[in-house]
């Protein structure tokens, strides 16, 4: 991780210094080592306070749509993060050209509140950015195991135990929209919550109107959600909403044969359809 | 009494709807379960509207549009297939069980198909028991 | 105590369109327990939350003058849920009033002095209550000369207007009607507030100005009023804020450390100057 | 006089206090430690450092019903929610908390008009504050003066020492509540010493401490300084730091209807929200996420000191502990202060 942070500086300055990008998306220290923060570094002088450490979990595709369009940024990208950057240049939120990719492979990063490490059930087992232009370490090897074995137990269950289970999780959320606010794909303004005509969901928290403003989520990030998991990361309440997000993602994959976020020529395939999808997928 | 389903029905406007109307004109019998709305086309249903109906109280969904090549827009109802099949899998993961939402093609001409295909969705429904798991309680017990 | 969220029942007694474009109308409502009528003490300048159940409230400035017994008027454009709901209404729907609330126009400054009330489109509405409330009767004699400028648009987005055509009969108050662009049937004046202003240049001593209409509007206009000598603290304006409580406490219309609901929605400019540039 | 139970017999003391009122107490469930109505007295636990929020959910639910309507033909039926005025009992607080509730009360009780939900549930409340033992990296309550054992505000102050509750009541509520508590043993004078230790021990607790005196005054003074777009540059304009914080008091009016019956609730709102000010006109007085975070700060740390005379803010460190980004407010407020003064400087 140090060389990975040693590296992400050199490349911050030389690009800064070049003036080939106004801005590098990385990381400097919160209130302690072990919460990092989000940092635009946007002048050499700002290169050394560039971290990069286990703790740094956080999506930085989050803020790439916040720039002006034409605006050159450069941003340090692990796994999932490459991909959700894929799936924003396929959506034309950013194109490719004002982007430099500073690949970071790394796996065991760890989420600094609870403790855990992330990919052992998020980030979909992407170790290694899928674009990048700069890659700061060696690729490491690919891990062999599902992403999505971590849904089988839900998955398991019959209809009834598993809205018991959702019906618990989603009950508790108290609509900070921290999980819509984290997620680097959601960037549609106003979100379809925030409505006031039609209304979509009512404002007090509820089983009914949280449902509806969670699933509408997962629906609306069907086919795109890359699992980098920094919804579930960012709730308050701990709610596990990578579990929707994966199996939604699972289903897109086995219906429709495509991985969220992996090629930038790729369609995705909630805006697509293929004349020959089957009527098999409706059952 | 018999549990008597609620069951919404949204259909295309040039397909569906008009295979509805022509089940009624011709005089086919089938169950009152089913309160059909109409869109100009399957395309046009946001899934937020299925989980809304459910919310609301709706013991089924049934959808139907054009079938696959005969879309009035031409392509409305292939996007719209890939769309409802998402929406089934997040029903389904989330507890509702498979049964109470169906999709399904009907033609102008299939008058017969449709009241076939509502009498069917309806006995299915049925055996099904009432929806109570999204449905709204807030308020209204009062 | 009383619940200060509890909205008190009012019926639509009329409705007045008189603007050509269907967007903005006049309501005027009376309360329906006689109680409520004599607990509604209100001066010009404040306002009311329009509550309409199944859509929700929504502020609106009071149009009528405390000296109109028995009513309340509201001129209210279409905009959002609730004032779209409301512009649906029939006559004799029964909705609901919470007020009066918010600080008044500075009645007890005014006293003694001269009073330019500027106004453009349908902002009219606190400043025509204010212009009733200073003609009616008796209190027309605790003010100095009092002049009115108000423009619209087009003739046909003129509010009052058969008021307007009584101010400019009366011999005790100045009254300038104008529109930014008149038609074939119109025969006053054309040009905008700002230029109308420049033209009457009213003295700024022992003078206030009263000020609401849109912001282009405003920022035209002050420049006007501080040529001719006017300080900031003798113009006075009126905010609009997002509000919910209307009280103070639900944080909304919170502009530095001032609350728009209950500190305004009348502040000078000299007040302004102090609050952030948030509004 | 201090009472005493040991902490294995917590559930004793809770259903004797559930017998008493409505009780809001820590209850341990997936995301942490948390306020709840409580309704299972073994789901109630002291084994934790803070709760996840505040304890403002005792008297400003998340949602409050105000109205309850019926539409009619010719408007609606409408009849008001009479404000709780039930006896309740707020346990396990901590003491940055409790004194979050005053700061809340300058609000809903001051300035004119008063919020009779808010007021009604604070009269009928009796509160059973719990000293911390441990101190937390983020937390900065003692910025405000406030102590780790700290019992201004509450009518019962409780510290576990060795297994074992104390109790001593500090108000006439809290002695009427704890006389009438059955299953608490009298203290030895032992228990006495112990108790005062505990709370000697805890007052030499030390959180980071942040400058405070002259931050109301400087604030306004960096109010156009790029100081707010590199700090708010990380957020997410989410609610989390709103939502957790215990003197948050924005709110919104809606109402929600199904079918012909529905509810005028007032639900917390967040100003990091966007349409939190946003006009229906379309007209949005703060657009920008460095205005709404630097709305936030001024109105804990000016706008509130101008209005009622207090911080509002504990330095309960939730906000910073929550945070998805790590953003700490603790932070923000040092920053400022030392923007404020160089700059101050630089204006000589």
């Amino acid at each position: 991780m140090k060389g990975i942070e040693k590296r992400l500086r050199e490349e911050a300055k030389k690009l800064l210094e070049t003036g080939s990008v106004s801005a590098v998306l990385a990381f400097r220290d919160g209130y302690d080592g072990d919460h990092p923060v989000p940092f635009a570094a946007r002048d050499v002088s700002d290169a050394d306070a560039i971290v990069f450490n286990e703790y740094c979990t956080h999506n930085l595709a989050r803020y790439v749509t916040e720039y002006e369009p034409g605006t050159k940024i450069a941003i340090a990208a692990k796994g999932a993060d490459s991909r959700a950057l894929v799936v924003l240049i396929q959506e034309e939120k950013v194109k490719r050209d004002d982007l430099v990719i500073l690949g970071i492979p790394c796996s065991g990063m760890k989420d600094a509140r609870r403790g855990t490490v992330i990919d052992e059930a998020t980030t979909g087992n992407t170790v290694n950015p899928v674009i990048h232009d700069i890659m700061l370490a060696d690729q490491l090897p690919e891990p062999d195991t599902s992403p999505y074995s971590v849904l089988t137990d839900l998955e398991s269950r019959g209809h009834d135990a598993r809205w018991k289970f959702w019906r618990k999780e989603l009950s508790r959320c108290i609509r900070c929209y921290a999980c819509r606010n984290a997620c680097p794909l959601c960037y549609c303004d106003p979100c379809f919550v925030d409505q006031t005509e039609p209304r979509w969901a009512d404002k007090s928290p509820s089983l009914e109107s949280n449902l509806m403003f969670h699933l509408t989520r997962f629906y609306h990030l069907a086919g795109r959600c890359v699992d980098c998991g920094d919804c579930s990361r960012a709730c308050p309440m701990n709610i596990p909403l990578y579990l929707f997000h994966k199996k939604v993602a699972k289903e897109c994959e086995e219906m429709f044969g495509q991985t969220a976020g992996m090629d930038p020529e790729e369609t995705p395939v909630m805006v697509d359809f293929k004349v020959e999808d089957s009527d098999e997928i409706l059952l | 009494m018999a549990f008597d389903p609620t069951i919404l029905g949204i259909a295309c406007n040039w397909c569906t709807y008009t295979g509805a109307d022509l089940a009624g004109t011709t005089r086919i019998q089938y169950p009152h379960n089913v309160r059909v709305a109409r869109v100009m086309c399957s395309s046009r249903i946001n899934p937020a509207f299925i989980f809304r109906a459910f919310e609301l109280g709706a013991d089924g969904v049934l959808v139907g549009g054009c079938h696959p090549g005969d879309c009035h827009y031409s392509t409305g109802n292939l996007y719209a297939r890939r769309r409802l099949a998402v929406t089934k899998k997040i029903l389904d993961f989330a507890g509702i069980e498979p049964g109470r939402f169906k999709v399904t093609w009907i033609s102008a001409s299939e008058g017969h198909i449709f009241a076939e295909t509502v009498k069917a969705f309806t006995e299915e429904v049925r055996s099904l028991g009432p929806q109570t798991k999204f449905a709204v309680t807030k308020g209204n017990d009062q | 105590m009383k619940n200060p969220y509890m909205p008190m029942p009012v019926t639509i007694e009329t409705i007045i369109t008189e603007v050509d474009t269907d967007d903005i109308k006049t309501f005027r409502v009376v309360f329906d327990r006689e109680e409520d009528a004599v607990a509604f003490q209100y001066l010009p300048g404040q306002f009311a939350e329009m509550s309409l159940y199944g859509t929700g409230e929504s502020p609106i400035g009071i149009a009528s003058s405390p000296t109109d017994e028995g009513y309340l008027e509201f001129t209210v454009q279409k905009a959002g849920m609730v004032t779209s709901e409301l512009h649906g209404s029939d006559e004799g729907r029964t909705i609901g009033i919470r007020g009066p609330l918010g600080n008044t126009w500075p009645l007890e400054y005014l006293k003694g002095k001269n009073v330019v009330v500027v106004g453009g489109g349908f902002a009219f509405t606190t400043l025509r209550s204010l212009t009733r409330y200073m003609l009616d009767g008796g209190n027309r004699q605790r003010f100095e000369n009092i002049t009115v400028i108000y423009g619209a648009r087009t003739p046909g987005l003129l509010i009052y207007k058969d008021e307007l055509a009584a101010w400019e009969k009366r011999d005790d108050v100045e009254t300038y009607i104008t529109v930014d662009q008149g038609d074939e049937n119109w025969q006053g004046r054309e040009g905008f507030v700002p230029t109308i202003c420049t033209e009457v240049a009213p003295s700024s001593n022992n003078t206030v100005a009263v000020i609401c209409g849109p912001p282009i509007m405003i920022r035209f206009t002050l420049p006007v009023f501080f040529d001719l000598g006017f300080s900031k603290e003798n113009i006075y304006t009126s905010l609009e804020m997002r509000m919910k409580c209307g009280f103070g406490k639900c944080g909304r219309c919170n502009v530095g450390s001032k609350y728009v609901c209950k500190d305004g929605p009348v502040f000078s400019l000299a007040e302004l100057d102090a609050l952030t540039p948030e509004y | 006089m201090v009472k005493k139970i040991e902490h294995d017999r917590i559930q004793e003391i809770i259903a004797a206090l559930m017998e008493k009122g409505i009780l809001y107490a820590p209850v341990e469930d997936e995301e942490g430690v948390n306020f709840h109505l409580v309704d299972d007295p073994a789901r109630v636990t002291l084994d934790f450092y803070n709760t996840v929020q505040g304890p403002k959910c005792a008297f400003f639910p998340q949602t409050e019903e105000l109205i309850r309507y019926r539409m009619t033909h010719e408007g609606a039926d409408a009849a008001e929610v009479e404000p709780d005025e039930s006896p309740q009992v707020l346990f396990g607080v901590r003491p940055c908390d409790v004194r979050s509730l005053a700061i809340m009360d300058e609000l809903f009780c001051g300035g004119g008009i008063v919020d009779p939900y808010w007021k009604n549930r604070r009269d009928n409340t009796t509160i059973i504050a719990y000293a911390f033992d441990t101190v937390d990296t983020v937390d900065f309550y003692g910025s405000f003066g406030i102590g780790a054992a700290d019992d201004t505000g509450a009518d019962i102050l409780m510290v576990k020492v060795d297994g074992d509750l104390l109790l001593d009541a500090r108000t006439e509520k809290g002695t009427a509540l704890l006389a009438a508590l059955d299953g608490l043993d009298e203290a030895a004078a032992e228990d006495e010493k112990r108790f005062a230790a505990a709370v000697e021990g805890a007052g030499a607790l030390e959180t980071r401490r942040i400058d405070t005196d002259c931050v109301a005054r400087d604030l306004p003074g960096i109010f156009d300084s790029e100081f707010w777009q590199t700090e708010a540059a990380p957020c997410l304009n989410c609610g989390v730091c709103t939502f957790v914080c215990p003197t948050c008091h924005c709110f919104d009016i809606t109402d929600e209807t199904l079918f012909s019956k529905g509810r005028r609730v007032k639900t917390w709102d967040s100003c990091m929200f966007t349409d939190f000010t946003l006009h229906a006109s379309g007209h949005n007085p703060r657009t920008k996420k460095h205005q709404r975070l630097r709305q936030r700060v001024n109105h804990k740390f000016s706008y509130y000191v101008t209005n009622c005379d207090v911080i509002s803010c504990v330095g309960c460190g939730r906000c910073t502990r929550f945070c998805p980004v790590n953003i700490d407010i603790a932070g923000i407020v040092e920053r400022a202060r030392k923007r404020a003064s160089s700059q101050q400087i630089n204006n000589q």
